[in-house]
């Protein structure tokens, strides 16, 4: 799904950037982008959705190099691409529900789906109360949720998520959490970046560390088998808990679907 | 369709979540449109006024003194079918010499009975500019290369010339120089209404980076754009006009008498005018936020 | 001092990282300068041309035929002491025959040696709305009620009334819808800076907000965005005056001809008109900027 | 320091806001202020930087009254509040030194005090190499951090902090817990919005926990007396490792002034 080959990019003469990046992430993969601050995670980010291109190396996504996509092709380009932001980045004179049926607009979908869509995705993340609030008068958290909700609403086949939980209490995290979770399940490929040592270890998936813009660390977490456990199970092990296998007998599908950790 | 009506959504919507840049545009066009609307009208009269003033300038045809009743018909409808020819006005040696005496009593008083005066014609031409070909035609060159009067019943062809030129030069540069202003204006309104339209659109670039980011065309981001430059435009046009027409019911109406001393006054009219002003406010609105907008939409 | 330097420093700052609206502040001042640098000169001109062609409205002042050179001396000094007179021109009886006999030659042929005609004044009234005044004192009422000239020697007292009502009426008009027009233009130029001013401060709103959150003053914040305002101020208006300082140059003595035209032009010298302009756009830019700034600074 | 008597803020005719939240924070304290997503906490910071009047119900600081301060003297009051944003708000067209400075400018500082102590606090918060960045030129941490020294640089009294290491790694949190723990050792009151339940766990620090905009939770965390640790300790405490007596034979007050988790 995604590959990397020798890709630098320095910002302006210094040694900020990323540097000789060369990995591949396999459809369906879940990937942990870790490191320290300023180690290159969020210019990662931005070279796969094409803000910015690289100085040198080869960044292919799906089969196709990013460099070969023009200007004018670069928007439907992006439309396949779920980006959650590190600072959000929602419209601000836009309502919770405007800025996520926004990317639905742009895609030309009809008014019958975005009526079906963004309510559903709004409810999955908790904001159903907020739906005609402007971004301002969110608070960090909530906006912070919008901004997934709308990475997610159009189910798209790449997700890149930036700090997602970054501003969001214990319980929250684990909700969206489960919502990654349970959307990776579905077969998108989803690459998440974080600070959060206790997610990604109690998660065991694919680490890639930064460091200073270099990659020194890419193992996939073993041990545990890639979708094995229910959304409900998952959230359990989240959580720290021992494994809720009782919870398997009441019906695990209908937990993939609503989840408590959103109901508001 | 359905795109249509959402561009035009999206654009009311954003006029009204950010009333001050859109207040701001209104106003650049209300103003623009206002100034242009009183300067046009205004121009063309001022032009007209000097055309009047240069009118005044008259060719007179002064008949042999021993012209007949037959001759004068003869030179009037030859006159009449001359080139550049405005008006003819017969003035009989009758009338002359009243006129002539009611100026100059002590001189005609002497004359007793006696009348030295021709029969007169009294010519105003086209326009001042045409004094000297009307001149030409009326006084042909003949073979020796000398003007004479086209007719052997004329005496004499005389323009009244000594303040002709200098007031045709005056009017003229009267003329030029507000021409030059109004064109002047128009750039400058031009300018100036985009520039503001690229300042309320940097007031939203970063809108604009967002709507990139989540995959949305330049063309699906300009159109709302566009449509609210149209609308803004529009209203801004609107009010300006309404303001105009109110200023023609009760200030020009008491001008009135001034309009009508000008005897040409060639003024568009009302109805054309507005409408052109208000094409073309919608038009610079809507180029504007269009084009203004390339630069932000390279993200 | 330090504070100052500060406030300085901080303005020119934000000019260097807010291209796009200060070149916008600046567009509207230069563009507003150039207009009414361009349009004030030529409202004095089209002014100096209408008194011009007023001014042609004159008076005649006819002597008795049996008037001595002694009784012309005194007339003549008392008329230039007269008030609303501009000049006074003598002209002779012999003079006014020639004059007469170049236009009606057949009239005068008659006349032979004799000379029906008076010593006359002609007199330009300061301006051709004095005339009536100038009238007046010429001709004080007596006991009788009626107007009798001023002297005895004096035959009669006569303006050339024919088109001068007509040509009074037509220049004021010019006159009065030219100064309108300025007036307007003025106004509307105020109102454009201060909206664009208005829309480059809304662009940095956030930032006010921010500053205030940190414990800024009002005052420290309006400081720099007054200073701001004064130096676009007044680089728009230094680019503006330079390019009118060309435009005089280049263009306008090729014109020359037509101002010297104008016996009065009675025109604001380069100099003081650009003074004015510049202070005028400098004063609008700065007091916009901080004035503007007041409904940002409610936080 | 700080007194809340029955303070409401609700937002225009719903729910959220801060409801009835009545409480006391001593001189020197050092206060967590916890809750969901939408809890009211950022609303509670707010209030105290008067950017916004409560509905009803009385807040003092340093024993004034809030509402009685008048328009023109707000900017003075602000001045003795350090404040980190939840969403930095840092001025866009300033470098990381000049928004720094800034804090001490509107003060009236002395540029020979400007120079000494912008360097000073930005080599604590580890932005020695970004000085001359713009905003849009860091990482999300890197933000972060200037907000933490712009809030700092001050030595106000008062040190709000809205989620001060939510973007943060875990290196670089204990980093900036130290400082705040060390600023408040030297008397200055902290108030700490966050929802990193195990860094409020390990801090064993007074609690306000806050729920739908209600207080449901104030307890001073006993069995560790306050003031009692060295910074070195302190930052072993977070990490969760044993107590490091040892490193108290190396002279801790060094330790107090620099910190390894700065240097970068
Ligand atoms: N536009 C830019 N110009 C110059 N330097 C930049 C720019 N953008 C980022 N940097 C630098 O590049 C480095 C990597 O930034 P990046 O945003 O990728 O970090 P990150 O891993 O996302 O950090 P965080 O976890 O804090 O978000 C940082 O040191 C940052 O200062
Ligand atoms: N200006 C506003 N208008 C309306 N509602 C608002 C406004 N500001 C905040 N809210 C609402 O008030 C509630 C409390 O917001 P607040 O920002 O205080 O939460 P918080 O505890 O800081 O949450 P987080 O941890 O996500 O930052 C939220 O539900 C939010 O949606
Ligand atoms: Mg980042
Ligand atoms: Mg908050």
């Amino acid at each position: 799904m995604i590959e990397f080959r020798g890709v630098t990019k320095a910002y302006d003469n210094t040694t900020a950037g990323v540097h000789d990046a060369t990995f591949t992430v396999h459809r369906g993969e879940f990937l942990f982008l870790v490191g320290q601050t300023g180690a290159g995670k969020s210019t990662l980010m931005k070279l796969l959705l094409k803000e910015m291109e690289p100085d040198s190396g080869v960044i292919r996504v799906a089969g196709r190099d990013l460099s070969e996509i023009t200007h004018k092709k670069v928007p439907y380009y992006r439309r396949n691409l779920g980006v959650v932001f590190q600072d959000f980045k929602l419209l601000p004179n836009r309502t919770v529900y405007d800025n996520v049926a926004y990317a639905l607009q742009v895609t030309g979908a009809s008014r019958k789906q975005i009526r079906r869509q963004v309510p559903d995705i709004l409810r999955l993340t908790g904001l159903s109360t907020k739906l005609h609030n402007y971004p301002h008068q969110l608070s960090g958290g909530e906006q912070q949720r919008v901004s997934v909700a709308r990475a997610f609403v159009n189910h798209p086949p790449l997700l890149l998520a930036d700090e997602p939980t970054g501003n969001l209490d214990p319980d929250t995290t684990i909700g969206i959490m489960q919502l990654l979770y349970r959307i990776n399940k579905a077969g998108t490929t989803v690459v998440v970046a974080t600070h959060d040592e206790g997610m990604v270890n109690r998660m065991r998936r694919r680490v890639i560390e930064l460091q200073g813009g270099q990659i020194v660390r890419d193992e996939v977490a073993g041990g545990y088998g890639r979708d094995s456990e229910s959304t409900a199970e998952f959230g359990a092990l989240m959580r720290g808990e021992p494994s809720p296998t009782p919870q398997r007998l009441r019906q695990p599908s209908e937990a993939d679907l609503f989840d408590d950790a959103f109901a508001d | 369709m359905n795109r249509v009506s959402f561009f035009f959504k999206e654009a009311l919507r954003s006029i009204g979540r950010n009333p001050i840049p859109s207040f701001a545009a209104l106003m650049a066009v209300l103003i623009t449109v206002l100034v242009l609307g009183v300067f046009i009208p205004a121009v063309q009269l001022a032009n007209g006024a000097a055309d009047d003033v240069r009118s005044r300038v008259q060719v007179s045809v002064f008949m042999d003194k021993k012209a007949t009743k037959a001759d004068v018909a003869r030179v009037e409808q030859r006159l009449q079918r001359t080139e550049h020819v405005k008006s003819v006005k017969f003035v009989s040696k009758e009338q002359a010499l009243a006129e002539q005496k009611k100026q100059n009593p002590e001189a005609y008083a002497l004359l007793g009975k006696m009348n030295p005066l021709p029969d007169t014609f009294r010519i105003t031409p086209d326009s001042a500019g045409d004094t000297n070909s009307l001149l030409a035609s009326l006084m042909p060159k003949g073979t020796s290369g000398k003007g004479a009067p086209f007719d052997a019943a004329i005496g004499e062809v005389k323009a009244s010339k000594s303040e002709t030129n200098k007031i045709v030069k005056i009017t003229g540069a009267v003329k030029l120089s507000i021409g030059a202003l109004a064109l002047l204006l128009i750039v400058a309104s031009i300018l100036l209404i985009s520039n503001t339209i690229r300042l309320s659109l940097f007031s939203r670039r970063r809108e604009v980076e967002v709507m990139k980011l989540v995959g949305a065309t330049d063309s699906f981001i300009r159109w709302p754009f566009v449509i609210e430059g149209l609308i803004l435009g529009a209203m801004g046009g609107a009010v300006a006009i309404a303001m105009l027409a109110l200023a023609k019911v009760t200030i020009l109406s008491q001008l009135e008498g001034i309009a009508t001393l000008i005897s040409r006054p060639d003024m568009i009219a009302f109805g054309p005018l507005i409408g052109l002003l208000v094409l073309a406010s919608i038009g610079v609105s809507a180029a504007g936020s269009g084009l203004s907008l390339r630069r932000f939409l390279r993200v």
